[in-house]
């Protein structure tokens, strides 16, 4: 496998990128935010359902597609572009953290589901007052064995907790720190959701007295750490999309906008701040197609390889956002342009499932530093 | 006592009186709505009745005549206190001092003592949808009628339109000529019929600036501030004022991405201890105070009669580098916490959010570089710009 | 086994027989001068008896007539040694294929085989102390003679001179034309006695390149290369080469400033366990991979038939940009150190010292970024930039 | 005070930069630096004598001229502009620790000779595998008292150590650290000079083998907070005045250096990198400005605001010889052009008397941060 598109990964590509177009485009995505919902319900039936990215990269035997993460990567920069709203990340983190766990009754009971788009699975990791996405000591507690298992405590920013119907909560029980499905219904589960900086993504606040609960069986440290891999190969093909939307959009504006007879894209002061935007994208774009290339070829080096392409989309995504803001003036300072939501998306997406801080720890972690 | 220490304890004495001090806590305010318009014209007149509005204006007109000197003095001892002088900010600082200097006596007479006595409020109107950085390249009319000239156009940012009694505008008077030379300024009058005030929501959700329609609009053939086709001159002026005003600032107590802000929000999130994040609010300081002390400098050598030229544009753009530099500290401060809109963040990310936003009010940071670049340091002009070419023949935005 | 997995397999052998691993420990070479110049030579006719030199290039001109997935497979296989062929390496990438593509039957039959035998070495001539990033508006020239031409003038940053025997240099053939019009690319002996060879001193200390002097060198008629006052045409496809070649790189494991020497050079200090420390050094090994990254999409894309096109100048661009930033972070680590010249710092200080020179070597930053956004991008060529005004005309550097 | 310069300031910055154009203009200091020496032995005699630099800031009654540390400041910049080669710094250093000490005695004896430019004096502070630039708790010892004091250790990048008849060594004694006074022909003491990155300053390495010395009377830590100050005052001065020298040479050379038609100053790629470092220049001038205004008259604030100057006038300066030789292009790559010294100097100068961290932790700690 190679670092640049298949025939099917572009004719995917561009599956997805003509039905946000039409079903989802940026005007449609504001009167969307601008509402209760946290996304559009027939856009996300059509995502899963119809172009099956929901159940992309689960396993046949499980009911998805069985395809490769740069197969999901592919649809993934196409809906960063868009920023269109979804519960896909959710669903791909819940699912992954299920596959690598070696409970075979939960994978055939959720996993179908979710793959078809029935079942919004959110993953609850993060617990206030701590700074790190997956603590490594939470303080969510499970109590009891067997069928008599109950959890209490807190979990915060929760994406897709609010849409959620079941929830992978992160909890330490009797032997150790394990991962635990919550139904949407269990009794003394509180979701209340979040007022976020960024609209197109929903988080809730989760609190736990005493809700029931199922251990999933299998090493749940292992199973995090993969999660945290899957969660930057996601968050960073979302960010090089919107970084080639930022880029595209500034510079059809540097083309058309004029300023002293002459079109803004001729200005240096333009033209250089454009071709480093470009290249904040194309550096964050290869070193995402190596992360992918490992994922699917070469595993061991999925770990140092996805955390360093979400090195490099995060910031660039928020230094690009920023950059689009900035070079169209006045005008991308305004409600009506879409520059702001690019930005807010880039600013919550900067701390989205591990900020900065966390992300360079790990890949200097993974590096052996 | 010198006389100056004389009038210092005098504007003190008065402001302990009738001001509020400066409040850290109450914040900032986007839209300018805290103080009823009312409170403020009241201050101001009380403010003018005291001798403290138009320091350096002529008498004449309102003003009190006195020096330099005294007008740093009251501003020193007014930085104590929060003035709810806000909507009077524009039209003593830019329409005012360009009436001033090229008005006619008349329109001296008639318009700068209500401004100064607070009965009346101005607004400035140059920038339009079309016309950015590129200022003169504006495309409202101005044409000719029995009695004086019908006003065409759009403006837009224009800060309290919504209040103002009075505005003044650049428009084309002579599409002919080279953009610069085809332009007059009037005064307008902003209850005017044909004058329709929109409110600009802007990225944070605030409408903090206007958009304002003209059709046909009306004013006499004595509304015109200097000369018929001179107004970019009396522009020029204006936005030099607007530059100094915006790139001022340094060490603003309110501010929600400065120095003092963040070390509280690092604070509160136990980061106090961490290296990294000390440093880098070392070097925030080191920053702020700079800007700060840079800003005294041109204030120094203003007073000692240097010529500061255009290094305005150097505080401006230094403030604006500022601002985004600190809206990513803040960031890094607030971690994951960011993405979620906390009560306690609220203003500091509101003010990561308008950072961008900041440093393109008054002009991009791109324009103030060249700014500095030419006229500060005396580089070439860019090579192809159209100062010569004649407006109906320019290249504009699509 | 595919006949490209037995060309490997053969080049592989051939190569642990013949050729020394790379030795990470000794680093890289500023002068270039490790090496004799007769071991070069000897090296590199042994690669070509092989059947491992001019892999792509026709038969009858001493190549081996094979495709670009044998190149690739060589030079994939070569990374693993150090191949001491660094003098032949300008006149294989440059000259070499120049001449393959535009060059009379004559010049490739007499020029191409022993430069690929390891006999003859070549230079190329472009910069001149008056054209850096302007290269077009040169000023040597070539005069029409009865026999052929006669060329005058100054060229500078020339690798190699000092041992070349014949070089491809461009001159102004036609001053009344523009000034990309009127140059002539010719092949030149590096030997006349009108050649005079010295070499460049840069910051390091060190002589990397040369200057060279043109005075009154003949060449015969049948030196040009191409037509006459078509020179640019043919430069250009050599810079282009120039570029990607320099671009290229990645993780290069010899380095001084790339993240293998940096994290030892933070673990001999002790700051392996400093938080911000490591966190530069990930960011250091992400921006590193993802530039090799790069490349590699690059080079598929090429083997898959997608134009490149300019985007060779973005990776230069990275490349240059990346080294200026490893060399703060080398400086961070090394600390109070970096003043005093300690022997296991001799590399990398070197190194920081040279990082400016390696960003503007073969076309500064801003050039680059000029190409991004003209050529990838699409963006407005430069307003003002005189491509039609006759030469003789130009404003040229003072 | 105010933050402009005094009529008297602009004089002595005047006369001390024709004093350097005429005795020591760059391609004299090229020679002098190629050679043996440290510094031009006659020149450094005129800038001590004759312009009465070494005794500037020392009060009249130790036989100096009793100047402001403005005064100073406006002298050292002309010096840090032309790269002048001198043991100035050392002597202000060692002469602000001496007269922050209490030793009336130590002060009549060295000071007037400093002043007078009959003797350089050096400070050694910092010690080997210690990054900080003044250890809290030095490993060089100081044992026996009174006239039978000696010292053993070892001292790093003690600046014009080699050159200096007096050393001023910071020493943990029987009644804790303290400074003490070695002079340069005490057995013991082997001073080696430093294989140097920038050759326009002389450092050396310095050990002290039982060598005699005698104790300052005085508080030491509270001497050597001072010398921080002063050290972040002299240097911060030094790299305003080469920024500005910096940002004038490629002012100049974009005026006159045509590219493509146009001289390389009317495209904003240029214009817009010499506008950012005029601004660099200009924020750490006007910070070095307070900083000798509190310096004079606001002492409590000295140190906050000279860590502030410094803080922003070593990276600035760095940044600023960097670009220097970038928008030279090749030409400033080359041995004969001047610009490669200014990025050495920046080099060494943005760690003198501690490094970027040092600089910023203690402006940290004066914050209360």
């Amino acid at each position: 496998m190679s670092l640049i598109f298949t025939d099917d990964q572009k004719s995917l590509a561009e599956t997805v990128r003509r039905f946000v177009a039409q079903r989802t485009p940026l005007p449609k995505v504001r009167e969307v935010i601008g509402g209760d919902q946290a996304y559009d319900q027939e856009v996300w039936s059509r995502l899963a359902g119809d172009l099956g990215l929901a159940g992309l990269t689960i396993p046949e035997e499980y009911g998805g597609a069985g395809a490769t993460q740069a197969d999901l990567s592919a649809a993934l920069r196409e809906l960063g572009a868009g920023l269109v709203p979804s519960p896909l990340l959710a669903c791909v983190l819940t699912a992954g953290a299920l596959l690598a766990l070696d409970d075979e009754e939960a994978k055939r009971e959720v996993l179908p589901r979710i793959a078809e788009g029935a079942l919004v699975g959110a993953l609850a990791v993060s617990e206030p007052g701590n700074r790190r996405w997956i603590p490594a000591e939470p303080e969510t507690t499970a109590t009891g064995s067997g069928d008599a298992v109950t959890l209490s405590g807190a979990k915060v920013a929760v994406l897709n907790g609010a849409e959620a119907g079941v929830l992978l909560v992160q909890a330490r029980g009797p032997q150790g720190v394990g991962l635990y499905l919550v139904e949407r219904s269990a009794g003394g589960l509180t979701v209340t959701k979040d007022e976020v900086v960024d609209p197109t993504r929903s988080s809730a606040t989760v609190t736990l007295d005493g809700a029931p609960a199922r251990l999933v069986a299998g090493d749940a440290v292992a199973a995090l750490d993969r999660v945290a891999d899957l969660a930057n190969l996601a968050i960073a093909s979302e960010q090089c999309g919107a970084m080639l939307a930022c880029l595209t959009m500034t510079t059809e504006y540097a083309k058309v906008r004029y300023a002293f007879g002459q079109p803004i894209g001729a200005y240096q002061g333009v033209k250089h701040k454009l071709a480093d935007m470009y290249n904040l994208w194309a550096l964050a774009d290869a070193a995402l197609r190596e992360a992918t290339r490992a994922a699917d070829e070469e595993p061991a080096k999925l770990g140092t390889a996805a955390a360093a392409a979400r090195t490099l989309s995060s910031p660039g995504y928020l230094t690009s956002a920023k950059e689009t803001m900035l070079l169209h003036g006045g005008i991308g300072f305004t409600w009506e342009h879409d520059a702001h939501f690019f930005y807010k998306n880039a600013i919550a997406g900067n701390v989205l499932a591990g900020d900065a801080d966390y992300q360079q720890d790990r890949l200097a972690d993974k590096l052996g530093v | 006592m010198t006389s100056i220490d004389e009038f210092r304890a005098r504007a003190r004495a008065w402001l302990e009186q009738h001001a509020k001090p400066f409040d850290e806590a109450a914040g900032y305010d986007l839209e300018g709505s805290a103080v009823p318009l009312q409170e403020s014209k009241r201050f101001q007149k009380a403010l003018w009745e005291a001798g403290f509005a138009g320091i350096t204006w002529p008498k004449e007109y309102g003003g009190q005549g006195l020096g330099a000197a005294e007008l740093i003095a009251f501003n020193e001892e007014a930085a104590d206190f929060d003035l709810p002088t806000g909507p009077f900010t524009i039209g003593l600082g830019m329409p005012g001092p360009t009436i001033l200097e090229l008005g006619t006596e008349e329109q001296r007479k008639r318009y700068l003592p209500p401004l100064l006595r607070g009965d009346e409020i101005w607004c400035q109107l140059f920038s339009e949808p079309g016309a950015g950085s590129d200022v003169a390249s504006l495309q409202t009319t101005a044409t000719r009628t029995e009695t004086g000239w019908l006003i065409n156009g759009q403006k837009v940012w224009t800060s309290g339109a919504q209040y103002s009694d009075f505005g003044t505008i650049i428009a084309r008077t002579d599409p002919t000529v080279a953009k610069h030379r085809g332009i007059t300024m009037f005064i307008v009058d902003m209850h005017h019929p044909g004058v329709t005030v929109r409110p600009l929501v802007v990225a944070t959700g605030h409408a903090p600036f206007n958009e304002v329609f003209f059709d046909d609009v009306e004013v006499p053939a004595d509304a015109v501030v200097g000369e018929v086709g001179e107004g970019w001159g009396a522009a020029v002026v204006m936005l030099r004022n607007e530059r100094v005003t915006i790139g001022a600032g340094g060490r603003a107590r309110s501010n929600p991405l400065g120095f003092d802000s963040l070390v509280e929000l690092a604070r509160a999130r136990g980061l106090e201890t961490d290296t990294a994040v000390r440093r880098r609010l070392a070097v925030l300081y080191a920053r702020e105070s700079a800007l700060g002390a840079y800003g005294r400098v041109l204030h120094e050598e203003t007073t000692a009669g240097v010529e500061i030229g255009a290094r305005g544009s150097a505080a401006k753009l230094a403030g604006a580098e500022l601002a985004l530099w600190a809206a990513d500290l803040a960031q890094d401060i607030i971690g994951s916490d960011i993405a979620l809109g906390g009560a306690d963040l609220e203003r500091v990310v509101a003010a990561i959010v308008a950072a961008p936003g900041g440093a393109v009010a008054g002009g991009t940071n791109e324009i103030q570089r060249n700014i500095v670049g030419e006229r500060v340091l005396g580089l070439a002009k860019d090579p192809g710009v159209d100062r010569n070419t004649p407006f109906n023949q320019l290249k504009l935005s699509r």
